[in-house]
């Protein structure tokens, strides 16, 4: 099978064998979970419920308001302990529904499956998703509903699963991918049905050979391809992903709609599936707890809101020098100031790491490294300059909302820059300006 | 042939502003971003064109055979204030995007020593009608070079952490100095 | 009166006034400003030719005046040639004299030139350059003696001492010369010059 | 107009407008014949010569001119002093004149003298005029003699022609050269600047 | 004669020649244009600050002339530049309430608790972006953000890590406004005495416990005061300073974290 | 918990072990082995220029960190050794030390601090160092001797370059042979004598993707052609390519002068245009400028260029539609 990948890009060190052969565990639900009512960017799900009331597995707790919103479901059964605003993995106080684990896991009576699921129509399926709360579960969690729906005009013909898993450490996505083979293929049937595409495509990287021999020892002739990729860094990423396989590129400032792509994790397309089948919804995700600062690295199925401190525990707590805690992977995640926060639905690993004191930083000595690793062929240099000098018009000229901060351009600088953290800063404060001007053209 | 070596002498050889220092003032001044030094380019370009023709004709019609050589300066400097005078008006009237590109510089390619210095040498150097005209051209060109180069780099000096007193003009200068130092490299190409 | 009409009188009344005004200060310039020109011509004469006081130009075209030299006493003293040509930057001026017979070189210097300052611009000053033009052959072509020599009896008729690090100033100085002696040798062919002087004697 | 005004109109010429390196004014002759302190020197005084007859003129025939045709007015007045100033160099020093080539006649752009007008004569009575012309073209003077100092001494060790540097002394030829003036006057205005701004905080 | 004649009669054509085009051209080819915007931006301090919300001194200039922007648009001049254009232009004035800009944060190094160890850039922005340095996720982040913009040296950073206003430099120009992440900064009249100096909405128990001056919605001060103060998102805000009354100022004082109070003039003036 | 204090900080969290440090001493040892080279053929000449341009250039670096109250770690980062070995490795070897030092001294002060320091100088301050004395004493800087092992006598020698200028070398027949190019047995500057000890250095930068291949691929590919024509037009007047490019400063001009990252363009279709006009220009230099050597100037010439190079060729972000230009 010959690898296709795309232009650009990294390959940093991978350090997936600490995990990448450990199935994954179902980690014991803890005592208490605090579902934020917020998981994404956007604003946060109505709450459903109140102090003191007794809620079952899977209970719909918070309802989702805006179009680019989820559901959020209880991940446990048990009582409301309060609904207030709690710290956030994504920086901010967040409200949250805090319940004490009865440890019964008693369903809840609205869950039913569906004998047949593969007959179902697009907008049920699209239905039953938004209900279940999905979102991709690939870190980025966007609303899946949103995905499978795409507008009229731009026809779908291509679903691609993204079975990548590009980030160095998590192997999550691998696990899932060995042991939930078949129903990862089911869900992206369902995938294919709903947004009324020809084909499935899978990628997977090589170095996770072993999960193209499992589909391809489970797939019925046909109903899927598998690519073989590249591995390479960052190929998770939607129009990277869709530029490796397909050779298309979404236009700047585009979705994959665009292109007639819709691209879905392997994990979400198992949560799809579990939650059409058995009418589950999204209140556990499988996650990757690893990094040197972690004694027993694992994967674990963790139900969502359990406290990162208690995975850390599962784990065999973490070693006394870690300085650093992040959500996700290496390369994007976020760093965490307090283990208190919550596992959340984009919960793709949490790591532990021992970080040497970060090298000095040079000027910039332009030697074009980020400019040829640079995944979405931008100038990252020539951006950090332009938001450092406040000259924010160029910089959005020269494509800074491009930008997916996967840090190909950080990792790779040899001057030890902040590139990625200065193009954040740059994008909002873009972003800002930009909502300013068409606040006053509104005037 | 005679003509090319004129013109290229113009541009990179005895450029007006790193060979002859003229025209130092716009040079400065308008080199900030690349467009404006572009359009500022364009219209030294034009304005002396025009100039080179207009101050040959006065030159080789009136002052050389009336013997009124110590007219030159009065004359040229009447002719050079009211094109561009001329010229500005034109603009404004035509184009109010590029006037007010140029803003207050376009009044100041008046004091533009470039252009009168453009007159002055042609003059001295005794140059026919044809020869004057590509000289004016090929100037104007040097010029626009010289401004644009000078632009990209200020440009990017924008992005650099210069020490503070020599912000601006200094360093500026100072680059000016290298890029006369690396035109050098032109010299004698055309002998 | 109208702004216009008001605008037209000012600037032809300032126009007539500075007129009138410089032409009064040419007036008293004029003649001193010639008289200098002239005497530059004069000096670089006496040091090309020996003992010339009378000068009259033979021929002239645009960048080549030949001037016949006369001692006091009427005497024939030599050629003073003044030519110009282009040298590494820009055009050089030069007064280089003959003897009375057309065939050496009697000196040598640089009326105008723009060189490299401190390098090409060393023509003009440097006597191990000037002071070795004495003596040259003027009968055929004159070629440059790379590197340069210390004294002119290193240097054989025929050849020009060269300048360090200004190799193509100097070579431009003897190119000059030699295209001039051409035309020369081509006038005399021709019979233009010295023809007065056949007639005379 | 008291004598303080009359002091403080002067000096502030020498500094704080100083027209070379505060203003930025006059830079194309400031680089183009600095070369040599004498050369330097002419083109101050000549300059000086100019902007004082023409803040004189100027300044007394302010009324009668109308703003439209102002800066072609001007402009004639000080074309006429500049060929008065080349005719006079030509004449009597003409060396000098040769040197400076064509840059006497392009006194009459210097930005100096016609912001001079603009920005002062035409607005002040003749007296002010005067001191304000004389406390500029003082300033160009001085800015000029530095920088040819500087260029000449480094340039061919000499000042004012005399040998100043000891026989061990390689002279900089690029100092005498376009490289070399622009570098150094790059620098001088740093010099200024740092100065300036080191005074004003204490 | 000729010497002389050929001379004058010359420059007098010339002269002429070029007086008529000029006169010729300056009637078909004028643009008119308002000169009281010459005047108006003469005025103006030219700090091309931004303050009145047009990208100059000559766009405003402009934008006044033509009505489009009130004469009291320009913060910087103060009510002299006001009234010099107001003249210009024969419009009334008005009056022209000094404002200031002024901090609603007290969370200082010393009582709010730091989060972590921030490595990054070194402005307020950028650890706003990934979450702040500080617990508290409404208060000030310390890094002077607001301090760089300021054209007027009217702020700096204070040994306590906040930024402090120089009251009687600031021009309301507004740019530490605009500047501060969190909004901590307003600008308030002058005469407003009582500020509340907290943007958290935490509620109480959290808020106190991340800083020790948050405001932790104890209501004392909308009690003191329902018709100024009222309770919003666990936060004190003052509606309208103007009803507040001051006899009840001390009642206000009673505030438990000092979230709320008097801004300290007397030693402000000490430090200025 | 064990540690209270986490590090708070943007993504990534891993960092790729190349430094600009790293990336500078790599650029000295590839230059090492042209150094040991010119020790060996100009002695302790080579030695004492080596010494004093090092001495100089730290030290001009260590007062302008000092005044601008930088960190002073940066003067060990290895740029300013880089700008010392390249300036002396481009002088004559018996150029008076004085003049080295001058030449040091503008080189990190007006080639490199006055604009911020490293990375954020327009021009590559070994040439403006350089190009500064070159300009200021021409004498000194075209003065030659040749290698103690031609073991011949004369106080002055012509490099091969000038003896094809000036000496008209191809009419002759005495254009110096290609194996005394290659192994450096030649007169010319310091360093660029050798062919055969840069081409080990380049060899060293290339496989370390230290530098961008393109740059001096691009300017002995437009030299060649350039004087390639011309050579084939009349080869008994013009010299080989082959000649062109292994005489003067060319290769060490293209592999560690034109490479220089801070003063070559981010964008490969900027790079190409960088390099083809440094070859381009070095041949018309040579055949037809008033030099025997191009290099230099060509160099800075298009270094002024970069910025707009730079800002022309922004490389097409993916899925940023072509449009036309």
């Amino acid at each position: 099978m010959r690898r296709k990948t795309f232009p650009h890009g990294i390959h940093p060190p991978e350090y997936k064998s600490l995990t990448e052969a450990k199935a994954l565990e179902a980690m014991p639900p803890p005592e208490k979970v605090s579902i934020p009512l917020l998981q994404h960017f956007g604003s946060p799900a109505k709450p459903l419920v109140k102090k003191g009331e007794e809620v079952s597995l899977g209970q719909k707790i918070g309802e989702s308001t805006a179009l680019f919103s989820a559901s959020v479901h209880a991940s446990v059964s048990g009582k409301v302990l309060s609904v207030d605003g709690v710290h956030h993995p994504l920086g901010k106080p967040i409200p949250a529904v805090t319940i004490a684990n009865d440890g019964e896991d008693r369903p809840a009576p609205e869950i039913q499956g569906s004998a047949d699921p593969l007959s179902l129509d697009p907008e049920t399926i699209c239905q039953i998703v938004k209900e279940a709360g999905i979102v991709g579960l690939g870190g980025a969690a966007f609303p899946t509903a949103v995905k499978l729906s795409p507008p009229k005009d731009k026809p779908i013909d291509t679903v691609i699963i993204n079975g990548c898993e590009c980030e160095p450490v998590l192997t999550a996505d691998h696990r899932v991918m060995l042991e939930y083979t078949e129903d990862i293929l089911r869900g992206a049937e369902l995938v294919r049905k709903a947004a009324g595409a020809e084909r499935t495509i899978i990628g997977i990287e090589d170095n996770k050979k072993d999960a193209v021999r499992a589909f391809l020892e489970v797939m019925d002739n046909g109903s899927a391809e598998i690519v073989l990729l590249k591995t390479k860094y960052p190929q998770g990423a939607e129009k990277n992903l869709i530029n490796a396989i397909l050779g298309r590129e979404v236009p700047r400032g585009g979705l994959p709609f665009d292109v007639g792509v819709v691209v879905q994790n392997v994990g979400t397309a198992k949560a799809i599936w579990d939650a059409v089948k058995f009418g589950k919804p999204l209140y556990e995700r499988a996650l990757t707890a690893a990094g040197e600062g972690v004694r027993e690295p694992k994967n674990l199925m963790v139900r969502i809101g359990t406290p990162f401190q208690d995975v850390l525990d599962f784990c065999g707590g973490i070693e006394d020098n870690t300085n650093v805690l992040i959500m996700g992977g290496p390369m994007m995640g976020l760093s965490q100031w307090s283990p208190d926060v919550p596992v959340i639905k984009g919960t793709s690993g949490i790591l532990a790491w021992t970080v040497p004191v970060p090298p000095m930083e040079h000027s910039c000595i332009r030697c074009s490294r980020c400019v040829d690793h640079c995944p979405m062929r931008l100038v990252p240099t020539q951006l950090m300059k332009y938001v450092k000098y406040e000259f924010l018009s160029d910089a959005e000229n020269w494509g800074i909302l491009d930008c997916v901060e996967c840090g190909s351009c950080q990792y790779i600088c040899p001057a030890a820059i902040p590139l990625v953290h200065w193009i954040r800063l740059g994008k909002n404060q873009v972003m800002g300006l930009k909502r300013k001007k068409s606040a006053n053209n509104a005037e | 042939m005679e003509l090319i070596a004129i013109f290229i002498s113009a541009v990179l050889v005895q450029n007006f502003v790193l060979y002859y220092f003229l025209g130092i003032c716009p040079f400065l001044g308008v080199s900030k971003k690349i467009d404006s030094a572009l359009s500022m380019g364009l219209a030294v370009t034009f304005v002396m064109s025009i100039t080179a023709v207009v101050s040959w004709l006065i030159n080789n019609l009136i002052l050389i055979p009336y013997d009124l050589g110590y007219l030159q300066i009065v004359s040229f400097i009447l002719v050079i204030a009211s094109l561009v005078q001329l010229v500005e008006m034109f603009i404004r009237k035509i184009s109010p995007p590029l006037y007010q590109a140029l803003g207050i510089y376009l009044p100041l390619i008046t004091t533009n020593c470039a252009i009168m210095g453009l007159a002055l040498i042609a003059a001295l150097n005794g140059y026919s009608f044809v020869e004057t005209v590509i000289f004016g051209f090929g100037s104007g060109i040097g010029f626009t070079l010289a401004i644009v180069l000078m632009a990209g780099i200020r440009e990017q000096l924008d992005l650099s952490d210069v020490p503070e007193p020599l912000k601006g003009a200094g360093i500026a200068l100072i680059v000016a100095g290298i890029m006369a130092l690396a035109f050098n490299g032109f010299i004698g190409m055309l002998t | 009166m109208s702004l216009s009409s008001r605008m037209i009188l000012v600037l032809t009344t300032v126009g007539l006034i500075s007129g009138g005004f410089l032409a009064g200060v040419a007036k008293l310039t004029k003649e001193r400003i010639a008289l200098n020109i002239q005497a530059e011509i004069e000096e670089a004469i006496k040091i090309v030719v020996d003992d010339a006081e009378v000068s009259t130009v033979l021929y002239e075209e645009e960048d080549l005046v030949i001037y016949r030299e006369m001692e006091d006493d009427g005497q024939l003293a030599g050629y003073a040639i003044q030519a110009t040509g282009v040298g590494f930057q820009d055009k050089i001026t030069l007064m280089f004299g003959l003897d009375e017979t057309l065939t050496k070189i009697t000196g040598l210097t640089i009326i105008d030139q723009k060189e490299t300052p401190g390098l090409g611009a060393k023509i003009t000053g440097w006597d191990a350059f000037l002071q070795f033009w004495e003596d040259r052959d003027a009968t055929g072509l004159l070629i440059l003696r790379k590197p340069p020599v210390r004294t002119p009896s290193e240097l054989l008729a025929t050849e020009i001492n060269s300048i360090t690090a200004a190799t193509i100033s100097s070579r431009k100085v003897l190119e000059i010369v030699n295209l001039s002696l051409e035309k020369v040798r081509g006038l005399i062919a021709e019979g233009k010059i010295p023809s007065e002087e056949h007639d005379d004697h | 107009m008291t004598t303080k005004t009359i002091r403080a109109e002067y000096l502030k010429g020498l500094w704080d407008e100083n027209p070379v390196l505060r203003q930025l004014l006059g830079l194309c002759p400031t680089l183009a014949v600095t070369g040599t302190v004498i050369t330097g020197l002419a083109m101050g005084l000549a300059t000086t010569f100019v902007l004082i007859l023409s803040s004189l003129v100027v300044s007394s025939i302010k009324k009668l001119i109308p703003a439209q045709v102002r800066i072609a007015t001007y402009i004639v007045v000080i074309a006429s002093f500049v060929t008065i100033a080349d005719q006079f160099l030509k004449a009597f020093f003409y060396p000098i004149s040769e040197a400076l080539g064509p840059y006497v006649p392009l006194i009459v752009v210097n930005c100096i003298i016609l912001g001079r007008q603009e920005a002062f004569s035409s607005r002040n009575s003749i007296g002010r005029s005067l001191i304000d012309a004389l406390g500029m073209s003082t300033g160009f003077l001085l800015a000029l003699l530095v920088l040819s100092s500087i260029r000449e001494i480094l340039g061919a060790g000499t000042f004012l022609g005399y040998q100043v540097m000891g026989p061990w002394f390689k002279p900089w030829i690029i100092m005498i050269l376009p490289a070399g003036a622009f570098i150094t006057l790059g620098i001088l205005l740093g010099i200024a600047l740092k100065i300036e701004s080191k005074t004003k905080r204490s | 004669m000729t010497e002389l004649l050929v001379p004058i009669l010359t420059m007098t054509a010339l002269g002429f020649l070029f007086s008529t085009g000029l006169v010729l051209a300056y009637n078909k080819l004028k643009v008119e244009e308002d000169p009281k915007i010459e005047r108006v931006s003469e005025i103006l301090p030219q700090a091309n600050c931004g303050a009145c919300g047009y990208s100059g001194c000559r766009a405003f200039a402009e934008a006044v002339v033509k009505g489009k922007a009130p004469v009291t648009g320009c913060p910087v001049g103060g009510e002299e530049t006001v009234a010099l254009i107001a003249e210009t232009l024969g419009v009334d004035a008005g009056e022209m309430i000094k404002m200031v800009a002024r901090l609603h944060c007290r969370g200082t190094i010393e009582a709010a608790k730091s989060r972590g160890c921030y490595s990054g850039i070194p402005t307020c922005y950028a650890s706003h972006l990934i979450g702040g340095n500080k617990q508290c996720s409404y208060g000030c982040l310390g890094y002077g953000d607001c301090v760089k913009v300021c054209q007027f040296d009217a702020l700096y950073m204070d040994e306590s890590g906040l930024p402090v206003v120089r009251e009687d430099k600031c021009m309301a120009c507004g740019k530490c406004v605009d500047a501060c992440p969190r909004n901590l900064f307003e600008l308030h009249p002058q005469a407003q005495e009582v500020l509340v100096f907290c943007r958290s909405e935490d509620r109480g128990p959290m808020a106190r416990k991340v800083c020790k001056a948050a405001c932790i919605a104890c209501s004392i001060c909308a009690r003191a005061c329902p018709d100024a103060i009222v309770m919003e998102n666990n936060l004190a805000v003052i509606t309208d300073f103007k009803k507040i009354d001051p006899d009840k100022i001390p009642d206000i004082e009673k505030c438990p974290t000092d979230a709320i109070g008097r801004i300290h003039k007397d030693e402000e003036i000490d430090e200025g | 918990m064990p540690n209270s204090e986490y590090m708070i900080r943007s993504s990534p969290h891993f960092k790729d072990k190349d430094s600009v440090p790293k990336i500078m001493y790599t650029v000295i040892i590839a230059l090492l082995p042209a150094v040991f080279t010119s020790v060996y053929y100009f002695r302790l000449k080579a030695v004492v220029l080596y010494f004093a341009c090092l001495v100089a250039c730290l030290a001009t670096e260590a007062i302008f960190l000092w005044v601008r109250k930088k960190p002073f770690q940066s003067l060990w980062d290895g740029s300013a050794a880089i700008t010392a070995l390249l300036l002396a490795m481009t002088l004559p070897p018996d150029l008076s030390l004085d003049l080295a030092v001058i030449g040091s001294v503008v080189a990190i002060a007006i080639g490199k601090q006055v604009f911020g320091g490293l990375g954020y100088n327009i021009f590559n301050p070994a040439l403006v160092g350089r190009a500064f004395i070159q300009t200021a004493f021409p004498v000194a800087m075209t003065t030659w001797i040749p290698p103690v092992t031609l073991h011949v006598d004369t106080a002055t020698f012509a490099t091969p370059l000038g003896n094809l200028k000036f000496q008209d070398a191809v009419v002759q027949g005495t254009l110096a042979p290609l194996k005394d190019l290659l192994l450096g047995n030649t007169g010319g500057c310091l360093g660029e004598t050798s062919a055969v000890a840069l081409f080990i250095g380049a060899l060293i930068l290339l496989t370390k993707k230290t530098i961008n291949w393109r740059i001096p691929v691009g300017i002995i590919l437009a030299l060649s052609v350039f004087t390639g024509l011309f050579w084939l037009v009349n080869p008994n007047k013009f010299a080989t390519p082959v000649f062109h490019i292994l005489a003067g400063g060319l290769l060490i001009g293209a592999f560690f002068m034109a490479t220089d990252m801070v003063t070559s363009p981010i964008t490969p279709r900027g790079t190409w245009i960088y390099a083809l006009g440094i070859g381009l220009m070095v041949g018309l230099i040579r055949l037809f400028g008033g030099f025997a050597e191009g290099v230099m100037y060509s160099i800075l010439f298009m270094n002024t260029i970069v910025p707009l190079l730079n800002r022309s060729f922004r490389p097409r972000i993916l899925g940023e539609r072509r449009k036309p230009q």
